[in-house]
């Protein structure tokens, strides 16, 4: 089985396959032979050039959280189709002229609408969970092209709220 | 003794509340919002009952609907736990008024000291050190700067009815006021339903040093020693320790001495900690006092082996304190670690999502207090606070190394949590040597990020990952790939699976 | 500090240990038996090695290979726990011949305490008080009949080199000695590898109350004062709590002082227990010494506030007492429930097989040493301890009321155990108003059966069974159907999985 | 769905239904009307007549095992032919002429061959488990008709060990 994971916004190339004594698997160039020993449904021992390391592991959808060593992982599988709709996707440039939610919540203040003219810093929109505000500003100068939220929506870390065009258009 | 505790709450505050009643036999009622109709303390609680939609203002904080549900339930009690109604002095005389016992302080006392600016004329009228600031409360932003530039910058806009640092922000000059003035105001109007914000000195490198008291009806007040909690990220705490470095047994025994007296000044009663900040000169300023069970309540219990969430409901009842001070005596050392629902490498902001796996650490000296367990979910709608790993050792370092093995051993898959992050601040070098202070996050780790601890990890976790996907293919279709997670759940499995209607699906 | 510890043992105690290593920082080498490959033990340790099949002789009792392992990993230290090796001073010889340093008393005492009849002489001689007994072994059957006619009955058969009830038997007549004598034989080779018996008189409705004492190289020895253990089944102690209700602080300060004095006498090191019998006029007597950490040491650690897993270690190394008699002073009251895979239903004959589902109780002053998790299975071929539950509190009525709650919300699905029996003992008046004695279960228990506490329960069990049935068949086919349980696990779920080859598949 | 479950000897017939609001349980001639809240895999709510009990249960093969407010019951699934071999099963009079294990483990010792007198309380076999021996004694005074088993092998509790006849055979 090959697979690709993403962590820290690197892509990781993986391959698995049944060997005698348990699996082979290859990380990018990396060949590691190794053999598991399941505990629990979510733990097991990961024998590996003869040690023992205590893997915790789960997952959810596309997501696969491992603890090792009680360092806490989390990688996403990388699908096309598959991706999930936020900045990390956008290249470089496109990121600079969008104002993204910082994380999940809901839109408790719009500061913005279509047309206005910001200043990079500027609070276009305020976003609250957990009883704590984040503030979303403007990453450059320049004019609000589209707002895609409304006050009292819920957004998703990474999720586009409103698009700006560059002071020169 | 008390016949029946409502718990105004909910996550770890409230379960530790529910099983301090069962212990002395009291049975509970526990209320909740319709996204924690299966948290840990509806599932302990004798009855729960529900609060309706999760908005804290039309749940947790719906004065009616809890006095009608502890009316109906026949609890002739309730305990606030913190957070909440807990600091809110109309629900306490609403309380009082209807013959319900508040667990903790009266109305009288809960208004004067909610209110800082009154307490702080009255305890500088006491003779009690204060930190120089506002005089009275203004709403006029004008005024405020006025006021800031009088008291000199730094300064830190504080909420006048606030509590656990919300709607607090330092500001280190006037441009910077007036944005954090509006966002410091629509915070504590959120939290505590009072925009009223007020300026005081800022007082730099301090350490956060809190006294514990306890007072009865008949006027006796002991303290039960000092915590500190100087680690804070956003003003709030993250770590407590007690006893403190930096005090030694005189200046202790005075900072005591002025804690009993702010109680006393106050006419306090039931369980209260007064806060100080201690200067890099070993002065120290009455801050304000926290008139309820403090998040950090569990490491003072370590070291004193008196249980306050039990002592509270025998104050309530009318029982007299049953210790004198002299015979209160702490010992070895006790740290408290916050786990929060956070994203520690991405300015603390919360994280939620289903509880996929957990494991909690176990063993002697190591206590655990939690509202979460496997397959629960952690919402968006409350404080991110999912437990406290409170650990005691003979010394400080015992203690410490103690911590950093509990930590190690905290699991928790599916949500982003501070456990690594506090495993790397209690670590930290000037941690160990005790130099601790409020700015210590900022100042140490300002642009953390999780270490790996050694390379070869990340290989491991990735080719855990591998074979477990090898092994469990995420499913093509369906329901549980579609809204994502969902804990393995036998109910799902069946594709049958319906809850109750009306019975609050979320 | 030692720099590596071999722990030759298994079960909660082994994972108590290493907890106390990690803690301390000295590295862990664990060993098991094949069956138990995917222990606690195994996965809290930073080396494990196997010690192949899991008969105790070939596996937990093998010194040969148990030093081997030591000398190829590098350690310079052996823990032995409780049991297995612990008090067998060949093993101890053996560790001192090889340079290894062996975390307890030197096997010259270990030899004599070890050795019943030797002891009780030398503690004769040094004025100790001791029960009237047999003088010398003798293998003889007859002898044996006729030394039990002179002490005059009811006598005590028990085991020279015995310990843990093993091998223990009351007799009460002449006609029952002699199968009496068979089994303890057989018992006692099987755990001790030696079959010496020797009969003493028997006291009735004694208590049982032992003191821990520390003893370092240089001759400074103090006792952590008392724990009573009176509540035993089979002999073997299953509910423990300090202090003890029956000592005023003459008696115990009498005690202590004799207790001292046996481990002078035997030049004792490290730490060990010094148990007496106490009768119902308040004379007592030396019974023995268990030279070893008593699993019952817990209760202990939570009054004292001392760590006495962790003093082994330093002791072992050479470390002096940190601390004077007079500074230790214990604070409160500690309870333990030993939770053992049996049938309490059914003469505590023990259970067997997977655990399908734990939920360990938590909350303040709770501690749970345990071997277990959800999954693991319990075999056959060790002692059927599954977990210790220990409490503390301010005083004897608060600890045993969390006790009491502790114990209802821990909850073991999948074997036999004793958790509800423990609670009715717990709750028993008898124990309430402290009226304990090593009678306690024969007297009060004799044909416990598990109640329901209320009728509607086991319609409420009955009918949750039903929907759960419901919802989740039993696969009509398969390995899991015929082999019975498999705890639900993705690693079976696929149909492909296999555990490597001759990784000791159980 | 029909289900009989076996506790303490007793069989209990039950009857699941669906129903608008959760299910209605039929147990004996008792119906009860019950919704249920999932908490986790092996836990959950039960909302009987407006009262919540919170229950654990797992099963394992054909038993079911179910915490309620700190009690353990352990359920039997009865089918025909899927019955343990033991004397749970065995007419009253059949018990008296049979010794079983009492408990899991290995056969230690065995004490009689075919065709022995033996007497009521006479030691037939000892059976080991977890280092801890029982006896098994000869129920009635008479003559072994049948050793089932040898020394070491490994009985499950409640199996025929040895089978008897009575005196006057």
């Amino acid at each position: 089985m090959e697979l690709n994971l993403t962590f820290n916004n690197e892509e990781y190339r993986l391959g698995v396959e049944r060997a005698e004594d348990g699996y082979e698997v290859t990380v990018g160039d990396r060949i590691y032979q190794v053999s598991v020993r399941p505990i629990s449904s979510n733990t097991f021992s990961l024998v590996i050039h003869g040690a023992n390391r205590l893997i915790h592991i789960a997952s959810a959808g596309r997501a696969t959280y491992v603890a090792v060593d009680g360092r806490q992982f989390c990688f996403q599988e990388a699908t096309p189709g598959g991706r999930k709709h936020g900045t990390r996707d956008l290249p470089i440039d496109r990121r600079e002229l969008t104002a993204i939610a910082p994380m999940p919540g809901r839109v408790v203040k719009l500061n913005v609408t279509e047309g206005d003219r910001v200043e990079r810093g500027h609070t276009l929109a305020v976003v609250e969970a957990m009883k704590m505000e984040n503030e979303v500003r403007a990453p450059i100068d320049g004019y609000v092209d589209r707002v895609l939220v409304r006050e009292d929506d819920m957004v998703n870390v990474g999720q586009v709220m409103i698009e700006l065009k560059s002071g020169e258009d | 003794m008390l016949k029946k505790v409502l718990v105004a709450n909910r996550g770890e505050i409230a379960v530790r509340i529910i099983r301090a009643c069962r212990e002395v036999g009291i049975p509970t009622v526990a209320v909740y919002s319709d996204v924690d109709h299966s948290s840990l303390h509806v599932q302990l609680a004798n009855e729960a009952y529900s609060l309706g939609p999760p908005p804290p203002l039309e749940s947790y904080l719906n004065i009616d609907k809890i006095i009608d549900i502890a009316k109906m339930s026949g609890a002739d009690a309730i305990h606030p736990g913190y957070g909440f109604l807990a600091e809110n002095y109309h629900f306490t005389k609403r309380c009082e008024d209807e013959g319900l016992i508040f667990v903790g302080a009266t109305s009288e006392a809960i208004r004067l000291l909610g209110n800082k600016l009154e307490s702080r004329e009255t305890m500088i009228r006491a003779g009690i050190p204060v930190i120089p600031g506002m005089e009275t409360a203004v709403r006029d932003t004008a005024a405020l700067v006025q006021q800031a530039s009088r008291i000199g910058y730094p300064v830190l806009i504080k909420a006048a009815s606030g509590g656990g640092g919300k709607g607090m922000r330092a500001v280190s000059s006037q441009a910077e006021l007036e944005r954090a003035l509006e966002g410091a105001r629509r915070e504590s109007k959120s939290a505590f339903g009072d925009d009223t914000v007020y300026v005081e000195k800022f007082i730099e490198r301090p350490r956060h040093v809190e006294f514990q008291i306890l007072a009865d009806h008949s006027g006796n007040t002991v303290h039960l020693f000092e915590r500190e909690c100087s680690i804070q990220r956003r003003h709030q705490k993250i770590v407590e320790e007690t006893p403190c470095t930096a005090l030694d047994d005189q200046l202790r025994r005075k900072m005591g001495e002025v804690a009993i007296e702010v109680a006393r000044v106050a006419h306090y009663t039931n369980a209260g900690t007064v806060e100080f900040l201690l200067d890099q000169d070993g002065d120290f300023y009455f801050l304000e006092v926290n008139t309820r069970v403090q998040v950090e309540h569990p490491i003072t219990e370590m070291t004193t082996g008196i249980d306050i969430v039990k002592l509270q409901l025998a104050l309530a009842s009318g029982d007299p304190i049953p210790v004198k001070q002299q015979d209160i005596v702490p010992r070895g050392h006790s740290i408290e670690a916050r786990i929060y629902a956070e994203d520690a490498e991405n300015d603390f902001m919360p994280s939620f999502g289903t509880i996929l796996f957990l494991q909690e650490p176990a063993g002697p000296g190591i206590r655990n207090d939690t509202g979460i367990y496997a397959g629960c979910d952690v919402t968006m709608h409350y404080d991110p606070i999912l437990a406290k790993l409170i650990v005691w050792d003979e010394n400080r370092e015992m203690a410490r190394s103690r911590m950093l093995t509990a930590l190690r051993d905290y699991t928790i898959l599916g949500i982003k949590t501070t456990i690594a992050f506090l495993r790397d601040v209690i670590a930290h070098p000037e941690f160990a040597a005790g130099n601790t202070h409020t700015d210590f996050i900022p100042e140490h780790f300002a642009q953390w990020r999780e270490a790996g601890d050694e390379p070869a990890n990340l290989d491991v976790a990735l080719l855990s990952a591998a074979i477990y996907r090898h092994l469990n293919p995420p499913r093509a279709a369906g329901r549980a790939a579609a809204s994502g997670p969902a804990f393995p759940n036998p109910w799902n499995a069946t594709g049958e699976w319906e809850i109750g209607q009306g019975k609050g699906a979320d």
